[in-house]
Parts: structure tokens; C-alpha cells; sequence
């Protein structure tokens, strides 16, 4: 039985079998969540607007293999990679993207309020640079706990100018407490390029210029988040402190469903498609090294595409909330 | 004249203002967009909301400035930049991101000439996008020009039609004091009249929407058109009110509400804020303390629960005061 | 029992809890002082106002935890470490400090528990010094519990004296969501009785100061001392006045409001803030939709003017409601 | 006649006679009427609360020698120094912070908020990392008008912490617009020490992350500030765009007046007082090198002497605001 990539370097846990199987669904369960979700917006059935992260899978899963439901992340806008792979449950995430009574938030959050107590998953936050601070606490108390948690806070390359982003960088280093910050380059915050929006042009070095380690990665190439970010997260388990991953990557689809792309060269998404795809990348790396089979990759692809099906089938079908709920879950109502 | 929606009609008071003064510029994420982009395009935003189309290939990069997601260094350039000498127009894009960006607006902004013993000239305007209606969630709805409006120092503005948001734009852009301009996002395709040329509409002088008899009715931004349909519909039944647009919640006109009611008796304040600390509540204690021996009934105070803004399509449409809940409130404050 | 300072009170509530609770943290600037100084001295501060004193020595710098000068990461820290099970007391030191951090407040906060769906607890307490009256200029001087009394999901309190603010802060400590919990500067040093231990105060329990027959006079934090003053010596001349301190502003106590008004039919409204979309306006508007035919006279709202605080003793003096304008107010509502 | 000190380098301005005759009376005010008030506030006389600038001299000094009236700069809580060393009236300056009718802002700013647009002092700034925002804005009027004037943004080293300062660095970087940061690390923020805040521990560090170039200089020598300064602010005249200038330095007195100063070592400041005094060594330099004699500088230091007594007298003697003065300068009041 195979023991997962040899190039990992031996701080990141080895992959077994079962672990390359799981990383590999969860990928493929973002994508195939993300391409419904655009095929299902066009129905006008999806309130609000929704951002989706099809093209970042290998960002998402790689970091969220590392850690535990003990671990905490705090996502963004662009919510819904983070929230499949730290193991929120998919029917309950699509039945609240369609604003349902049993959606994971009773459907008051939608997709960019997502969160999962039990997951780890302090939500999902539609104010970019809001999370990080949150995941600075969250890293106290697992400081305080002292168990080795860890707590992640994932962002853009635009949340990356956000004052509020930098505070809790220093803060964090301050403190030497566990927190993880990964900023995902995908090039662009909204219709505007990171190398206009980051003067610097590097967000891992400004990162360093905080006074903690900082890694840029291949965000198309699982295994090399998932060792980069690796050897981050042990180092933080073990006291370490603070550091920061910057992957490189694209999204494969506009700042939000409806965004014309102006901004983009033309063909550029269908070039990236092609060669940036961390599906294909995984699917070529694994049956090449004779890891696994693609057959039984065949058959996740399978499976994930029956999930996703029932998931909408649910999802359409669900119950609204009734007008009832409009007053609960909050202390006083005048 | 022409039927402009309201984003066009925002537009055409930048365009025609910028053609006639210098020293305005815009800046703001995405104010034009593209910057860094792969295509070269030069435009390919114009405004998340479309309001800034068109400035940037008319009046270039140093006066339509794209910005990285920075809404504090936003809003203090824009504060800075208006002690030097310049009118710049801020895009805060959602009213909600006040929240990252609200020292620079109540601290600095707001108190400079008061602070300064009057010296300081602070002629910033700030465009927030505001309002509940598109399902966008709890970060993106709101519905909180009372936070600007309890602060001394800035004035502020909802405009509930093209009209008035055009000539409301231009009378910000031609005044000396901090502006805080909040544009309802399901007003933005709302169109009416719009002429072609500059005209002001002055702060702090209400719109009579409807005349009536038997009611006062106050309302704000997207609950004006609200409150039309449900006036028009009750003046078959023989029900007529007046409708009172304040247009500004500071400075509030006073004076126009006080003599409405004291024709009336009665009257009914709606808002689309949470109640609490509320421009709806502050009207309503405005005039019971200077409109009290007018009043023959209790006031009737329709805005959203104290509650923040749900998602889902149900919630959020019994979140938003509706028609029916401002004819029921008419019909109440009539039978007491 | 022993007379404590309002001051002494808070630190009090605060070592009784840590004591008891392990998982109550402390965190702000300066909350111990002296990290990273020349001296060695492990409490070089004990908090600018020096609420927080000797809690680091008792419990040790992973509870009481010192930042750098960072509101948002502070009260974001606060935020996620209540998410993750925690309950941390953010010291934001001045209330005018709610400008740089207002985000993580009002859209992370104080929306987490509803946004959520109810899975979300955050018990953070956040504790804001405010008020005008030592001449700290128009940032540092500021009354803005309105501001935040008007965003659902959090609760604010507003003691005006050491035994409330005990009993409040206990409170606080124990409830699951996010409270402000503002700290007039003033009332500090002001001393009442105080027992030992701890206690508890429920929120939104308005407390019925003087009772009487003429006025209801609603006050808040340091305008009760105040109202307390003018109305002891009106009374010698026989005009009495219900005195309510409503000690949380959200929840807001209505019902003792009301029924006070009910028996007296006339209110006066005492508040340091500005007069726009203030507590003050709320309750007048309250009391004008849900107790009118309790109402003899038109309500007197006593606020500050609408201008920032001015740094001037003579003027900073003119600002602040005194209690000769509120002698004035009490005599108004009863002439009319 | 010498033309100043000969290791300046060739981009900053040479210094004439009459040049380090100013630089040192500028100094010299501001220390003494930074003494005297540390003496007059014991009396109760002077309302709220004051933080002196005592021992940062030649940074104030230094700095704005390089400017004229037509560039801007935004100061902080310990602003009084800027002010002066910008070219505020010193009697105005005076009343001001007593309160007075005719103070530079009416007796309605205070200590902390004195500003004179006539010299382009946009304010001091109650709000720590208020400024740098501001001094962006400022810029962006500088570029626009195209004339090579700049925008200072002063600030300690605890400001280098706050959000609003790192995104107004950033911005900068972006705008490419001539604002320059000094970050005057006076060792403290408040009670805390710039080692413990600044994750970091260098800030210029940082603002090179930032992707602009930072220096660090000796605070307590004029000629170091001012030729290490000189260079940025030539360079930011030119099209250059933004750059850091970190001064380390000492304050001589509390966080403000009444700290008892319980972090710092027992005789810190006095020896700090002989070792960090600019003026000490502005003196031994400037009669070392031949360029001023004592006389002339025994003599500035007799007209400052006179200078700030008469507007102690002066402020004492002033009318404070009329109570109508509370109304105006607000465009509305209900
Ligand atoms: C405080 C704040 N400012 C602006 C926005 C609007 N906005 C939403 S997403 C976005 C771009 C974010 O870019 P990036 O961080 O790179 O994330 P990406 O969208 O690429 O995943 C912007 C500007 C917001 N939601 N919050
Ligand atoms: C936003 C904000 N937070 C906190 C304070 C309180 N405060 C005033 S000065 C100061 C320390 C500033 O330190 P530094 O920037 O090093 O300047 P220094 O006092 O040393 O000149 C603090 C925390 C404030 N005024 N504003
Ligand atoms: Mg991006
Ligand atoms: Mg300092």
C-alpha cells in the first residue's frame, strides 16, 4: 500500500491511502458544488449573490487536511471550498445557499454566513479582512487550552490591504499565538489586479516584514500546500507562533455569478482551465506514482456527482423558514 | 428631459460636476476597475453599482482612482485630500463597511471645522450603498444612516428618487461641509424626470410627496415609493395624507413634519433601520417634544425588528416594512 | 459592606469572576502595562483608568493579556475567542476608540448568534470609558451608547453608580452574548456601598431612584447624580419626580418607563449625548407611540447640542446638560 | 561663512547659517515650552490631558526644515513639537492649550487637536494612526497639483500597530503620491514597550515590506535626521513616491503629564537627558565644527526664554470662549 508522496518533507504528516482518497473527494466535491451552483444561478431560484471558489479546491483542501475538528478556520466571502473541506455537511450547506429552514443556519446566513460550531468552522464572513482578528481569539484559546490547536484564517490577495488584516498579523506575533493566515492569490479583488492592490507585489513578504515565516505555494498543487502549509502547522502545534501561506492560483469564474470579466485577457480562464487545474494535477500525480487507480478516482467522481444531485434535489425541495424565525436567535425583538 | 434611473442620474451629476470643477475627484475600489487586469481594459468596472461609468476615460487616472480594499486609508484620503483643496467623491460601496472605516468618517471628517475653531474646510463626500431587498445577508443590507446622522458635523442624505438624488448630489458637491450620501440599492433602476442640466436641491428642505388631510406620513428612501402606492391607494377610499420625503436626516426639516402635523394630528414615521435610536424614533420624539399639542393620537412607528437582516428570501421580505404594514399603521392611527 | 468607587466596583467584579471562571480573559492596551519596558515591573498600568489593576499578578499574563495599539484585532480577538469558547473582557479604553473598530463590533459581534442560524455564542464583554467632562477634547469626550443601543444583537449598559456597575458587570460576565458595557469617566471615583461579594443585576431592569408624583425623569450614567441633586431640591418646594436610571439601554426597560408616565403624565429625558437618533429621542419616541394617552405636556428632551465636544472648560461645561437645564426642564413640563 | 555640515549628503539641502540658527532656535522652543508646561500643568490651570515632546526635537525639527508652508503634515497626541517646528504661532499655540478665545483653534481643539492650514499643519490627531490617511489624501492633492510639494504623516511607534496605518502605507505605495512616514520610536506606546508591540521589533522593516524604501536614523541628531530625510523628501518631490523614516529616540517626560513611569528603569531619563539631549549635541556640533558660536546660540536661548513667558502670560491673561462660541462652526444645531 502505497504511503503517499515521497517528496513530502517529513514535518508534514505522510499521506496514506485513505487520506489521498479523502483529499481527493473533498476536491472534487468543491468543484462539482461550485459548477452546479453556477449552472443553478441562472434559475433565479438563488437568492443574493454567491462567489464561488471552483479552480481553488487544492487551496482549501490541502490546508483543511491538516487539521482536526479541534482546529478553527475562519473563511470568507468566498466561503464554500473552506466550508466542504473542514467537513461542513454538504446538504445542509446547499439548503442554506437556497435560503432553507434546515439549511446549516436556518437559513438566515446564506452563503457567505456560513459556519459549523462542530466543525471548527467559526464562519464564513462577507467583510473582507473581517476574519483573521476572529481567528487571533480563537488562536488565545487554543493557546490557553494548550492542546496544539490551531486556528486558520483564509483570505484573498485583496484582503491583504485591509487594516484590520495586518492588526491581527501583529497581533498574532505579539501573542505567539496559533494562527495561520492564507492569503489566496488568485490575482484579483473584484475587477482589480494584486499586482495594482499589494504595492509591494509579494504579500508573503510583507508578511515576513511582520516578523513571522511566510511561504508562497502552488495553489493547483495539493501536495504542495499540503506540505508547505504542513511543516506551518506543526510549527504553530509545537509553539512556534504565527506564519503566513500565500498559494498562487486562479478562479475559474467571475468575482461573482453575473461579473463580466472585463478585467481578464480573453481566454484566459479556459488556458488556466487547462493547465491550472488541481483535479487533473492530483488525478496525473496519483495514477502516475502508481498511488491510486483511476478507477476508483472514477468512482468518487461518481459519487460526488450523485451528492451533489441530491444535495440541489433537497435543496429545491426544503421549506422555507417560516415568518416566525425572523424574531429568534436574537435577545430582545422591540 | 428624460426618464434616468437613479444610478444614471448619480452618474450624470459626477459627470456634469467634474466637467465643471477641478478639483473633484472619485476614488474608491473599483471606481473605474481593470487596474492590473490581464485585458488592459481601462474601464472594466465603472463602479460595483455602476455609478462612476464613464469618468475615468473622460477625466483620467489622477481624478477617478481605483483603491486597494483599504476603506479607512479611503476615507481618511478622502478627508486629506479635502483639507488640501480637493472635493473627492468616496465610494464606501456598501453602507455595512462603515464599520471598517468609521474614524475617519465620526472622528476626523465630521469634527474637523468645529475642532479646528473653523478653519478647516472638509469638503469630502462619501456615496454608501444601503438597504436590505437583494438578499444579500446581514454584512450587506443594512440600513444605518441614523449611526451618521446622530453625528454632529457631517449631513446626510437619502434621496428616494432620481430627481432628488441628482440635484442632491450636485448641492454635496458644491457645499464645504463632510456629505454622507446613501443611495438605496432597489432604488438604483427606479427612474423619473431627470433634466439634462445641473440644478441644486438644498439640505435640510423636505419634499411634500402627496397632500392630504387626515394623516402625516414620514418616509425614508425605498419606503417612499412604498408609502405612495399605499396613499394612493387609500385616497379612493377617501383616506388622504400627507407624504413627507425629509430627503436629508441632518439637516432634517423640521419645520415641514411639524406643520404637517399640527394640519393632521396624526402621524405615522416609517423607516427601513432597526427601531432602536432610529431616524423613525427620533422624528417621532421631535415631535413629541415640539409638535405634542398638535398630536390627536399615538405616533405610529413602522421599521424593521430590532433584529439584524436575514437571508432567506421569506425572512428578509417580512424584515422590510411593507406596504401593508404602513396602510395598517395609517388605518391605526386613524381610529385612535 | 463597604463604599467602593465606581471604579473599584468593576475591578472587583472582575477578580470575583476570573476567580471563579477560568475562562474569562482580559485584553486591551495597557490592561497590566510595563511588556517589553525597561523596569522589569510585571503592572506598570492596571488599565489607563486602572479598572483592571492587580488582575495580572492574580492571573497571570495569559488571562490578562497586554496588545498593541490595534482596536480591531482587539475586539476581533475578543470576538473569535468567545466563538471558541472563551469569555473575554476587550478593553477598548475610550468609547471614541469604537470609530477604528466598529466592524468587528457591530457586523462580527453582534450578528454571529442571529446570522448563524443561533448555533453562534459570543460571550465578549467589551468595556468603553466615555463622557465628557475632563476637557479630553471632541475624540476623547464622547457619549455614544446610542450608537451601538441601535444595532440588534447587543446589549449595553450604562451604570451611574459602583453598585450597579458591579452588579452589572457580573452580569455581563455571565450572560452569552456580547455586551457593551460603557464606563462614564467621571464616575469613576464616585462612591456608593458596595457588598463583597458577588451579585448580580438583571438586564433590562430599569432602577426607580426617587419616587414621586409630579415628572418622570428618565436619566442615564452621570446625568442621574445629576437629576438626583435637582430633584432632592425640588422636592423641599413639594414638586416630586419619579427618577428612573434605565442601567441598560438594550434592553431598555419600557414598561417602568410607561408606567411611570402613566402616573405622572409627564417626562422629562436626561441624556450627555447629542440630541440626534439619541437614547433620548428613543424614549421620547418610544413614549410618544406607546404611552400618548398618558401624556399631559410635551416631552423635554435635555441632551447636548449637536457640535462635537468642545475643549474649553467654559465650553465643555455649556455642553454637558446641567443640572440647572434640567431644573428647568422639570419646571417646563409642568407648566404646560 | 560656512554653508553646514559637510557629511550631509548631496541630496539633502545644504545648510546655511541662518538655516542652523533656525533649526536650533525651532528646537530650542519647542523644548522650553514643552519644560514650562510641564511646570505650569502642576498648577491646575491648563485643562485635559497633555503629552509632551520633550527629547524628540530634532525630530519635529529635522523634519520640517525640509518643508515649506506649501507642504502639508499631519501630526498626533504629541503634537506640540510639529506644530512649532511646522511654524505655528508659539502664543497661539499657548492660549490654545489653555482654552483661550483667541487660541489657534478658538480654545475649541486643545492640546491635542491645534492645526494652521496657513502652514499646512492639518491638525494633530487625538486618534493614534488618525493621521497617515489623512496624509495620504493630502498627497494625492500634492500629485495632482503636480508642483513637488509632500505630505508628512508623523507618528510613534505604537502607531506603526494600528490598521489605519498600514492601509494608508499601502495605499501610498500604490498611488505612487508623495507621503512621507516618520515613526518617531520614542521605546514607548503608553505604559508598553515599542519591543513587545512591534511583532516585528523594526519598523522600517515593515514599511520596506510595505514595498517602499524605510530608513532608521538617529532621532537625538538634527543633522541625521535632516540629511537622512532630506534624501526621501527629495526623492518623493521628484515622482519617487512614498518612504518611512524611523527615528529612534527617547521622551523625556511621562506618556503624559502625571504618569508616574513605572516601566521604565529607575534613571532612564536622566540618563538618557545627558546622553539623547539634541540640543546638547546640536551645540557641540555645530561649535565644534566652526559653523555658530556660543554667543549667538546663548542668545537664541535668552529670546525663547522670552518668548515662551510671554505667551504663558499671555494665555494666562486671555479671555476663554463665550458661551456663544459653542454653537458656531457646526452647520447645524438642534
Ligand atoms: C470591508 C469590505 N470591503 C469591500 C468588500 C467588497 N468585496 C467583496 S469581495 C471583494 C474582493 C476580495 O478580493 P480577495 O480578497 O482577493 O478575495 P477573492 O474575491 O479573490 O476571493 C471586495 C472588494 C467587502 N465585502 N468588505
Ligand atoms: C485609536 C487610539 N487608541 C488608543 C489611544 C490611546 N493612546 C494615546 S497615545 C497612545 C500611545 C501612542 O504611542 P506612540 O504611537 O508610540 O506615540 P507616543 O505616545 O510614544 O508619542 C495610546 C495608546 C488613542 N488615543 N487612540
Ligand atoms: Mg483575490
Ligand atoms: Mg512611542
Amino acid at each position: 500500500m502505497p504511503t503517499g508522496p515521497s517528496t513530502a518533507p517529513a514535518t508534514a504528516p505522510a499521506l496514506s491511502r485513505a487520506a489521498l482518497l479523502r483529499a481527493y473527494r473533498q476536491m472534487k466535491t468543491i468543484r462539482e458544488f461550485e459548477e452546479r451552483l453556477h449552472v443553478e444561478i441562472q434559475t433565479g431560484e438563488i437568492p443574493g449573490f454567491t462567489h464561488l471558489y471552483s479552480g481553488q479546491e487544492a487551496v482549501a483542501v490541502g490546508v483543511c487536511e491538516l487539521l482536526s475538528d479541534a482546529d478553527y478556520i475562519v473563511s470568507t466571502h468566498r466561503g464554500h471550498g473552506h466550508c466542504i473541506a473542514k467537513g461542513c455537511d454538504v446538504i445542509g450547506m446547499m439548503k442554506e445557499i437556497y435560503g432553507r429552514r434546515d439549511g446549516l443556519c436556518k437559513g438566515k446566513g446564506g452563503s457567505m454566513h456560513i459556519a459549523d460550531f462542530d466543525k471548527g468552522m467559526l464562519g464564513a464572513n462577507a467583510i473582507v479582512g473581517g476574519g483573521p482578528p476572529i481567528a487571533v481569539g480563537a488562536a488565545i484559546a487554543c493557546r490557553n487550552r494548550g492542546d496544539g490547536t490551531v486556528s486558520v484564517a483564509f483570505g484573498g490577495d485583496g484582503s491583504a490591504n485591509q487594516g484590520t488584516v495586518f492588526e491581527a498579523m501583529n497581533m498574532a506575533v505579539v501573542l505567539q499565538v496559533p494562527t495561520l493566515f492564507v492569503f489566496e492569490n488568485n490575482g484579483y479583488s473584484e475587477h482589480t489586479g494584486a499586482d495594482y492592490a499589494v504595492g509591494s507585489k509579494d504579500i508573503a513578504g510583507r508578511a515576513r516584514g511582520f516578523g513571522m515565516p511566510a511561504e508562497t505555494c502552488d495553489g493547483a498543487d495539493f501536495f504542495d500546500v499540503y506540505a508547505t502549509m504542513g511543516r506551518l502547522v506543526e510549527r504553530a502545534r509545537q509553539g512556534g507562533g504565527p506564519a503566513t501561506l500565500e498559494p498562487r492560483i486562479t478562479r475559474f469564474f467571475g468575482h461573482f455569478e453575473g461579473d463580466p470579466q472585463l478585467y481578464r485577457a480573453k481566454g484566459e480562464v479556459q488556458q488556466q482551465r487547462q493547465t491550472m487545474d488541481c483535479l487533473v494535477r492530483f488525478r496525473d500525480r496519483v495514477t502516475q506514482e502508481g498511488w491510486l487507480e483511476t478507477a476508483e478516482l472514477d468512482l468518487i467522481d461518481a459519487e460526488v456527482l450523485s451528492l451533489i444531485d441530491t444535495a440541489v434535489v433537497a435543496a429545491k425541495a426544503a421549506a422555507p423558514p417560516p415568518e416566525a424565525d425572523l424574531l429568534t436567535d436574537v435577545y430582545a425583538a422591540y | 428631459m428624460a426618464q434616468k434611473s437613479m444610478r444614471d442620474a448619480i452618474n450624470d451629476a459626477l459627470h456634469l460636476e467634474m466637467a465643471r470643477d477641478p478639483s473633484i475627484i472619485v476614488l474608491g475600489e473599483d471606481v473605474s476597475g481593470g487596474a492590473g487586469g490581464t485585458s488592459g481594459e481601462r474601464e472594466a468596472s465603472g463602479g460595483i453599482f455602476g455609478v462612476t461609468k464613464g469618468l475615468l476615460p473622460k477625466f483620467g487616472d489622477r481624478r477617478v482612482i481605483d483603491t486597494p480594499i483599504s476603506e479607512s486609508a479611503i476615507m481618511g484620503a478622502a478627508a486629506g485630500a479635502a483639507l488640501a483643496g480637493l472635493r473627492p467623491v468616496a465610494e464606501l460601496m456598501f453602507a455595512d463597511f462603515v464599520g471598517v472605516s468609521l474614524d475617519q468618517i465620526f472622528n476626523q471628517m465630521a469634527k474637523f471645522r468645529y475642532m479646528f475653531g473653523g478653519k478647516a474646510r472638509c469638503p469630502a463626500v462619501v456615496r454608501l450603498a444601503m438597504g436590505a431587498g437583494m438578499n444579500m445577508g446581514a454584512q450587506h443590507s443594512q440600513t444605518i444612516y441614523a449611526l451618521l446622522t446622530a453625528v454632529p458635523g457631517l449631513k446626510v442624505v437619502v434621496p428616494s428618487n432620481a430627481y432628488d438624488a441628482k440635484g442632491l448630489m450636485i448641492t454635496a458637491l458644491r457645499g464645504d461641509d463632510p456629505v454622507m450620501f446613501f443611495e438605496h440599492k432597489a432604488l438604483y433602476p427606479r427612474k423619473s424626470e431627470v433634466p439634462d442640466g445641473a440644478y441644486t436641491i438644498p439640505f435640510g428642505e423636505a419634499a411634500l410627496v402627496r397632500e392630504g388631510e387626515h394623516v402625516t406620513v414620514v418616509a425614508i428612501a425605498r419606503m417612499v415609493p412604498f408609502a405612495e402606492k399605499v396613499i394612493d391607494a387609500l385616497a379612493k377610499e377617501g383616506i388622504t395624507c400627507d407624504l413627507i420625503d425629509p430627503r436629508t436626516t441632518s439637516p432634517l426639516d423640521e419645520d415641514t413634519i411639524l406643520e404637517s402635523v399640527e394640519s393632521t394630528g396624526r402621524l405615522v414615521v416609517i423607516d427601513e433601520s432597526n427601531p432602536r435610536c432610529s431616524v423613525a424614533s427620533d422624528i417621532a420624539g421631535m415631535v413629541a417634544a415640539k409638535g405634542f399639542h398638535s398630536l390627536k393620537a399615538p405616533v405610529q412607528i413602522i421599521t424593521a425588528p430590532h433584529t439584524p437582516v436575514p437571508f432567506a428570501r421569506e425572512l428578509e421580505r417580512a424584515y422590510v416594512p411593507s406596504p401593508a404594514r404602513i396602510e395598517a399603521a395609517i388605518r391605526a392611527v386613524l381610529k385612535d
